[in-house]
């Protein structure tokens, strides 16, 4: 099961990453940088789950947390930045 | 007496910038605040000077692996010093500057430029990979407020494009350290370093990280962000931002290379290639920096030039295992000698802008007759760019140089004293414009005083701290 | 099973937010994307993230993205051939390179085990929160420093647009009559975080949800704006005063001594949780 | 062992329910008769599982946890039934 869930995150990053570079709107650009993000943090989360011990690995999990917190934070920069944009063009 | 806690370098810049934006007499709270994080800057550079051995400190009293360590030795005690020189500086410019222009962003400048400051200070001592990424996430998302802070299309375009590119490099950053510590179970870079050794699966970390730290220092074919980036927002944040904020991403590199990975065959190929790019950073960087009308796209462009030097010596880092002091002097130099200048001009350009109103170079005639203040400080700092003798841009490429001769690369310093001469190229036409005899418009307006003089204290320190660099090679060394 | 089944739902969730030319259908199927993976989380045994992701992750980003969706009105334009080319090239380049990764990892311990023989040192009995709070607290501080910072730099721009809201009797009555029973519920979740599964984000991110639709049926808090102002600093100052107080009494930097640690991290959580609740509403609300 | 009987086939019920409400959404026309069948499985379905839930455990505190999940589950899909139907009428 874990490999599984270790190339459903290389896919979600590859894919994001692809549509990322492609994609000329703003909000298809961030949808992409979340999705790699997700992708990103599944990896992390599968390899907590790769241990010997009884629960899987604590420190991928708050790592994680730490990572969506500012990946939240930097997408509400990003909405106000654009908006702020689409303003300033009317 | 109470003892000197790393911590302290971290939290007072923090506390500084939600005081300066809750209490009305901000520009008070943050002169205090400056002089006191400057202090602890310089005190920590004394420290490694004085103690012959790196300061570590746990934070919490958990030793890694559990917790996160913070190092101070030789090398980040110096970083300390330059982030500790520059910031002081840029303050007292900004109480200045914000008090003549841009007074709705001047409310809020000062929580971004404290946050600035705890971040670099956090990154600089940091030795947990994980933290590391925190810490680029506070300073380019500083970054990126900084530079729409104007609020015009300009800039909230830049910013926006630099936001998306440093969310996608920390996320390449975030899953380079996922693939290391799957592999390896640590993120502290001091277990990681023991861990490496006689291992190749840090290869395939290595190649996100790397293009993660490519993207945030702008080498050559990520560099489309930071000319927009840099050139559109107020002086102050231009200053910061290509001074300092670019810095950190290159300095981890050399960290990584030199301390954590292990000789191997595929870095030395990695090593060629990032060469590759610095050399033809420098060669683009310089070619358009001598193309630009304007002066702040100018300086722009030299950044992206003076960051390629850092890159074209990675075979260096790779080679120099046993000069590692050297290294270290020498890039550290260089680092230390392009902030200062950098921050100068880029301040100068601020007041030049402040009296014409316009930022093309046509603009600025005749500054050496009516403010001599401005132009000595892009005098000195123009020189520290080129690495004019006496100047600390020419000692550190000095070493650079001594240092490719005696590993072997003859190439790299070619293309290195190529640069320098590149680099008069587009300093000449500013120190040409200032010294124009037949001004079209002759500005006697003038400058305020502390803006002036902390432009110019800041190019001056730039060229003069080659007079002084014993003791500061001296501190460097200190491991 | 269950597990291919919900992976590939993911993936294909995540495919089509990205591929539809509608930004609003790619807004709705990346709410879907995010709730999908919150499951994964809890099938990978990782609930404290789930709740998070959820709320944070899919929720509230959500939400950022359709204000986003309804303000602009940029066109898709397609990218050039070329783009396309180096774009896929890159793609390709990177998923060798992680499959290659894939061969070389092996299952070992990594800092669990350690983790769970310091647990009883650390004041807390959850090893998520005993990790984010005690032995990596220095990396939490800075992690509020960003959401703070990311808040504020937003309201330092002076966007005043005003959110979307929907003026409606019935969505008014339910909210008012759910935000009490969101704060007691998101305060227990934060109280739990100290033994079980739950904490300070968690909690915060539930309550900013609650606040959210507060400010979706277009009512305001009624709370003063200094007061709003203070609740979103709280986390970082009182995190950070306390960092400094135990420098300053000798015992290091964001070092709690055994019998204190439980009451500091009781505080830290407490003021995080009001801070990362408010800013997060503000950051929906685009202003004070 | 009754109650486990009754709870898999509670289950069971429920489930069909969630399906047949699913492929109404699919496959119904207009938006009146989708959200109809959204809904009603919503309550139905939902209510079943919740049921067979309950039947599974004799914890008490597990009880109250899962009527409260249930009872908040109905209040919003009532609400967003109306909302729905009140924003189609409005932009018919």
């Amino acid at each position: 099961m874990i490999w599984f869930y270790y190339i459903l995150a290389i896919l979600l990053v590859i894919i994001s990453l692809y549509h990322f570079i492609v994609a000329r709107n703003y909000v298809k650009r961030l949808i992409a940088l979340n999705i790699l993000g997700s992708g990103v943090f599944l990896f992390f989360i599968t390899t907590a789950k790769n241990t010997n011990t009884e629960s899987p690995d604590p420190v991928p999990h708050a790592l994680v947390l730490t990572g969506i917190v500012v990946a939240v934070s930097a997408t509400a920069i990003a909405v106000s930045l654009i908006l702020h944009l689409n303003k300033e063009e009317e | 007496m109470i003892s000197f806690d790393l911590g302290y370098l971290i939290v007072l810049p923090l506390l500084a910038s939600i005081f300066s934006l809750i209490s009305p007499i901000r520009v008070y709270i943050a002169l205090a605040f400056s002089l006191l994080s400057f202090l602890l800057s310089v005190y920590s550079f004394l420290y490694t000077l004085r103690d012959n051995t790196p300061l570590y400190q746990w934070i919490g009293g958990w030793t890694p692996p559990l917790g996160i360590g913070l190092r101070l030795d030789g090398l980040s005690g110096f970083f300390l010093l330059m982030i500790g020189i520059v910031s002081l500086f840029v303050a007292l410019y900004s109480i200045s500057f914000f008090n003549v222009e841009y007074k709705r962003q001047g409310r809020f400048f000062w929580f971004f430029f404290f946050f600035l400051w705890a971040g670099l200070n956090a990154f600089f001592l940091s030795e947990d990979l994980f933290n590391l990424y925190v810490a680029l996430e506070v300073l380019s998302l500083t970054a990126v407020i900084l530079v729409a802070l104007p609020g015009y299309k300009k800039a909230i375009k830049a910013s926006l494009n630099y936001l998306f590119l440093s969310i996608l490099a920390s996320m390449f950053y975030l899953l380079g350290i996922a693939m290391l510590y799957a592999n390896y179970g640590v993120l502290s870079m001091s277990l990681l370093s023991q861990k490496l050794s006689d291992t190749q699966e840090f290869i395939y970390a290595l190649f996100p990280i790397t293009i993660a730290l490519a993207i945030k220092s702008a080498l050559l074919p990520f560099h489309f962000w930071l000319p927009p980036a840099h050139s559109s927002t107020v002086a102050p944040a231009s200053a910061l931002l290509s001074s300092l904020v670019i810095k950190p991403p290159a300095y981890l590199m050399l960290r990584l290379w030199m301390e954590v990975l292990p000789k191997d065959k595929s870095l030395e190929y990695l090593s060629i290639v990032l060469s590759i790019m610095g050399a033809l950073a420098i060669f683009i960087g310089s070619y358009y920096a001598i193309r630009q009308k304007t002066i702040k796209r100018l300086l722009a462009y030299s950044t992206v030039a003076q960051m390629g030097y850092l890159f074209l010596m990675a075979p260096i880092y790779y080679h120099g295992g046993m000069l590692k002091e050297a290294v270290f002097q020498a890039f550290a130099l260089q680092v230390f000698s392009h902030a200062l200048a950098k921050a100068s001009m880029f301040l100068s350009s601020g007041n030049a802008i402040y009296v014409a109103k316009r930022d093309e170079l046509s603009y600025m005639p005749g500054f050496a007759h009516s403010h001599p203040f401005t132009f000595f400080a892009l005098f000195f700092s123009g020189a520290t760019l080129i690495g004019l003798p006496l100047s600390a841009g020419f000692v550190a490429k000095f070493l650079f140089l001594e240092l490719s001769i005696k590993l072997g690369f003859f190439l790299h310093g070619g293309i290195m004293l190529l640069g320098s001469l590149l680099a008069s190229l587009y300093v000449y036409p500013i120190w040409k414009e200032c010294f124009s005899s037949h001004p079209t418009k002759f500005y006697d307006k003038p400058i305020p005083q502390l803006m002036e003089i902390s432009a110019f204290l800041l190019g001056f320190l730039a060229f003069s701290s080659g007079m002084i660099t014993g003791f500061l090679l001296e501190g460097i060394a200190r491991r | 099973m269950l597990d291919l089944a919900l992976g590939l739902m993911l993936f294909v969730s995540a495919l089509l937010s990205l591929h539809s030319k509608d930004t609003m259908k790619s807004g709705v199927f990346f709410i879907i994307f995010g709730f999908l993976s919150g499951l994964i989380w809890v099938r990978l045994e990782a609930p404290d993230v789930a709740l998070v992701e959820i709320i944070l992750g899919s929720a509230i980003t959500g939400l950022l993205i359709f204000k986003l969706v309804k303000g602009s009105k940029q066109k898709d334009l397609k990218a050039f051939t070329f783009t396309r080319l180096w774009a896929g090239f890159i793609s390709f380049l990177i998923l060798i390179f992680m499959l290659f990764h894939l061969t070389t990892i092996e299952r070992q311990d990594r800092i669990a085990s350690l983790v769970f023989e310091n647990l009883h040192k650390s004041g807390v009995d959850s090893a998520v929160n005993a990790v984010l709070l005690n032995f990596r607290g220095y990396d939490t501080l800075l992690e509020v420093g960003v959401i703070t910072l990311a808040i504020f730099g937003l309201l330092s721009l002076g966007l005043k647009r005003e959110a979307y809201y929907w003026d409606n009797p019935l969505l008014k009555g339910f909210s008012r009559l759910l935000l009490p029973f969101i704060v007691f519920f998101s305060l227990y979740i934060t109280y739990l975080g100290t033994f079980s599964v739950g904490g300070a984000f968690q909690g915060g991110a539930l309550l900013a949800g609650g606040l959210v639709i507060f400010a979706l049926a277009g009512q305001a808090l009624p709370l003063k704006a200094s007061i709003i102002y203070i609740f979103m600093m709280a986390g970082l100052g009182v995190f950070s005063l306390i960092g400094l107080l135990y420098a300053l009494l000798g015992y290091g930097f964001l070092t709690y001594p055994l019998e204190l640690s439980t009451i500091s991290i009781m505080i830290i959580e407490l003021s995080i949780w009001i801070s990362t609740a408010f800013l997060l509403y503000t950051a929906y609300r685009g202003k004070l | 062992m009754a109650f486990e009987i009754l709870s898999i086939a509670f289950m069971f019920i429920g489930a069909i329910f969630l399906l047949a409400g699913s492929i109404g959404l699919i496959r119904l026309k207009d938006t009146y008769s989708r959200l109809h069948a959204l809904t009603k499985a919503d309550v139905l379905g939902f209510g079943f599982i919740v049921l067979s839930c309950i039947l599974s455990t004799d914890l008490l505190s597990h009880w109250i946890k899962l009527l409260l999940v249930w009872l908040l589950a109905i209040s919003y899909s009532a609400l967003v039934g109306y909302a729905l139907a009140n924003r189609k009428k409005r932009y018919a």
